[in-house]
């Protein structure tokens, strides 16, 4: 029933500036890349990637940015949200030599999809793209799941000063990558795309979503896909054919918005 | 062999199977996509003059028995829809412009410009369920409705459809001034006002607490609507409300509608559905020995 | 400890789950056994001047998501039907007497003969949607009821229940005329006007083709409508429509409703449903922390 | 779903006066003593016990005496009628030695249980009570089953002359009867759980009938007892406390209507 079901918090903790993870209890399983939908009552009711999955908790990362957010962000343990999901088609983790590139709070959907990778036993290979030092999480947990962990800042204020996008163009040469999964800010995920001509590669979307179950035509992309049933992973081949990737959203309205 | 085609008026439909108006059409790709899944035709979201965000979510929920909504009729305004429904110019597939308004003179611009961009007629929604100032208000008013037709009418050269609700108690007067004011077909029905409260909260769930019923639990009232409105015009119908397979959609034709719009069975049944649905129309009437849905139309009454 | 009793307004139910008109009330014995079975308060078959044998079969059948039923109003007549009524004086439970007529003196006249016979309360049946001359053509017109509910007060000492349609518009105008008229309580709602064609035959199943639908798809209407009038009037409110389970009941409180009414459930969970639903409200309660009912009523709105 | 399914008049065949039994194809099990309901499209909608189970292939068999019964005699092989259901509780055949007592159309519907005594091997003995000899039916398929037939007719024009009820009273206490199974007149029915005081009895009630499925109420007897759903087959110690078994049933208006 695709109806939120009401569960309360068991913790909030401050990822970086700005940026938290708080865990729910929510039975059932999910794919790492698959997201939910979380209603804050009486606020707004957003899609959340989920960021950490341990049996029936579960956890979300994100930043306070919009109305939705920043009350998501003042809520405590104990205090009640609304889940329904999980939606979206999630990651399919193929290749052997993996490359993971996270831009801002897009890096926190990609912990579960580097712990499987991990299970695997896949050699893994993380970069994080964020503007400056205080934005920056989840490096120690990723090097925890034992992944490769390079960090890029915009002003060099830790790791390679640069795009991540940039960084992981060595990498892929570097490492024999044959695999990349990524999240983060459009035009980064598609100058990425661009230096993945030959190998697999796998990028979450965010679009304005209202119904999650691929009626409204909110979310939908190029020809008619619905980023909340088809995507919100996509591969290269494509996005390739998808002419707003990277440069435009669309508001509630339906107005489109130049990234 | 079975011919599934049919006619609203003047416009001719390969198939009977219509998207329903704000099902998978925010833009050109999406109506693309659903033209691509074997819709008959394509209901454009509700438009207005202006772009209007609608309702914070939650705007759509799942019920026991359908779907409720109260999206609050976002739309980008006129001008930049106009640029997705020019982009469909080259499909073969009839565009049906979808408009709200307050007044007759709103109506008339907004008719006006779905003309210039090349839809291939026009849909009144004057049944929203959860939309102040516009729909239902507009809907349930006899007068007032008849001016916004006929002045649509008189500015446009496009046939012109008119979407009701099953929330108003006079359907028949309603019809019967569509009728007399030049309206070409009557759509039946919209949403039906409902509600879900969550008992965790104690709060309605959509954010605009009321919204609009559909799905499966509607039919047996959207049928009757269509059945009703048959025996109080010579109009033709078009029918919406919970229609999921091909025998629901025969059911609507055996009530008198000449055509059908599918929403939330794309919910249902995936983007799919319109050839399913198609498909399935075939094998009924092949079955049961009928070669056009003319003979199916009204067959209830007949 | 968890408490669910409740009142409508004069009128102490020891729970709140009523039995609906027209369900298992055709004599005493059927009455009696939902009293058995648990019911807070029986509504009567409504019961006219003259006997009325109703619409030939079918009238009723299951939908795949509610019941479909067009009755006809059949009844002995309030003459012999006072014999089965006179029965129940012995029974602690309330007997509200459910009427229904074409003008306000059919209704005085009802109403006088139910008090008579020793019924605790009225029930205005002005919501039928499948009785010509009664029900709906009644129901809608804010004047002729307000002149019903008024003649009604002056003749009657008992309490007087007004139960309304969801096929109407206008529901606040008329829940405020019947509040200024002196009504002590809505009932909401009455079934929704609806059809099912037979495919086949290529006829309505129901003899008088168009029906009321009843059942668990309708819940989400029957709690938009209580919402609506809570917001309305300050009177309370009976809420049915699809209450099959303890948290339907709960979610009507939170619209609004002081007590509810079932009546296809007891197709759907057998005639034991009124206990098995008061059991179901008590451990939602006792798991919630609430203890009254009171407590409950308009949480979706307070 | 509680909705008449259209099937076909595979036969129909005149069993005696104003007396046919029509066949059609209705797929589903069905206890003797169960009924359906048989829609006549643009006529009515009337209960119809079972009277002939061949897997597929159920028969109902009637006298033609009102609209919707007129409307069924006339329809020919090949003719649609509406079929929903079964309904009903249907006969628990227990007891070594049973008498079966059919009084006019009431006999049709014994045949089915007959049969079944038949396959549990017992010793069956059937009355058949009817006004006059062109009344009479069944009694060869009753033979054919292996019954013991006995046949009472008001004017003596064939069999013991008088009503069955006072010819079973005999046999009950010859053939030491140990239980009676009976559907017919419900005076007849009546007086036989009068000399049934201490052996099994169960008996088929009829009365006007609109959901079926126990909700309406117009078919309830007793303290609210729906002939559709606890009946119609009640045994003798229900029926002893059901004031109105044998006195009166109800119209559609619900008006009492004395036997």
């Amino acid at each position: 029933m695709n109806q939120p079901i009401i569960t309360t918090i068991l913790s909030s903790f401050e990822e970086a500036t700005d940026i938290k993870t708080i865990t729910f209890r929510y039975p059932g399983k999910i794919t790492p890349g698959q997201f939910y939908m979380i209603w804050i009552p009486g606020v707004d009711e957003v899609p959340m990637s989920v960021s950490s999955i341990k049996q029936d908790v579960k956890g979300i990362t994100f930043r306070n940015i919009g109305d939705a957010t920043q009350a998501l962000y003042r809520l405590r343990k104990g205090d009640q949200i609304g889940v329904r999901g999980p939606y979206g088609n999630g990651f399919t983790l193929t290749g052997k030599r993996p490359l993971f590139v996270g831009g801002g709070t897009g890096i926190g959907m990609l912990a579960p999809l580097v712990e499987q990778a991990r299970r695997k036993k896949l050699k893994s290979t993380v970069i994080l793209g964020v503007k400056t030092k205080d934005e920056l999480f989840f490096e120690d947990r990723f090097q925890q799941i034992g992944a490769t962990v390079l960090v890029s800042t915009d002003d060099g204020s830790v790791g390679y000063q640069g795009f991540a996008s940039e960084l992981a163009k060595d990498i892929i040469k570097k490492e024999r990558i044959d695999a990349v999964y990524t999240c983060g800010p459009e035009q980064m995920m598609r100058s990425l795309l661009s230096f993945c001509k030959t190998i697999l590669f796998q990028a979450s979307l965010e679009r304005y979503m209202k119904c999650a179950i691929g009626i409204c035509g909110q979310c939908c992309i190029g020809r008619g896909l619905r980023v909340c049933v088809d995507g919100p992973i996509f591969d290269g081949t494509t996005l390739k054919k998808v002419q707003d990737f990277g440069v435009y959203r669309r508001d509630a309205a339906g107005r489109k918005i130049p990234f | 062999m079975v011919d599934i085609s049919t006619s609203i008026g003047p416009l001719q439909l390969k198939n009977p199977t219509m998207l329903a108006s704000g099902i998978m059409d925010e833009d050109a790709g999406s109506m693309q996509r659903m033209i691509d899944c074997g819709a008959g035709a394509i209901v454009t979201k509700s438009i207005g003059l202006k772009p209007r965000e609608g309702y914070a979510n939650p705007t759509v929920i799942e019920l026991d028995h359908g779907i409720l909504n109260a999206m609050g009729l976002p739309n980008p305004g006129i001008e930049l829809h106009g640029d997705e429904i020019k982009k469909l110019r080259a499909t073969n597939v009839p565009i049906i412009g979808s408009i709200y308004g307050a007044d007759a003179n709103e109506f008339v611009s907004l008719a006006q410009k779905m003309q210039q961009f090349g839809a291939n007629a026009i849909e009144l929604n004057v049944s929203c369920p959860h939309a102040k100032h516009y729909g239902l208000e507009v809907g349930c008013d006899p007068d007032l409705l008849q001016k916004i037709v006929s002045s649509v009418k008189q500015h446009v050269s496009l046939p012109v459809f008119v979407k009701v609700s099953p929330n108003i108690m006079n359907l028949a007067e309603i019809v019967q001034s569509i009728e007399e004011a030049g309206a070409d077909a009557i759509v039946a029905i919209n949403t039906v006002k409902a509600m879900k409260i969550n008992l965790e909260t104690a709060r309605p769930v959509l954010a605009n607490k009321t919204g609009g019923y559909s799905g499966k639990a509607i039919k047996p009232i959207g049928v009757r609507c269509v059945y009703d409105i048959a025996q109080a015009v010579d109009l033709p119908i078009i029918g919406v409300g919970g229609i999921t397979t091909g025998e629901d959609a025969i059911e609507y034709f055996m009530a008198g509608a000449s055509a059908v719009q599918i929403g939330s069975a794309v919910y249902y049944r995936g983007p799919e559905v319109f050839k399913s649905v198609c498909d399935e129309i075939k094998t009924w009437m092949k079955n049961h020995r009928y070669t056009k849905i003319t003979e199916l139309i009204g067959a209830a009454f007949r």
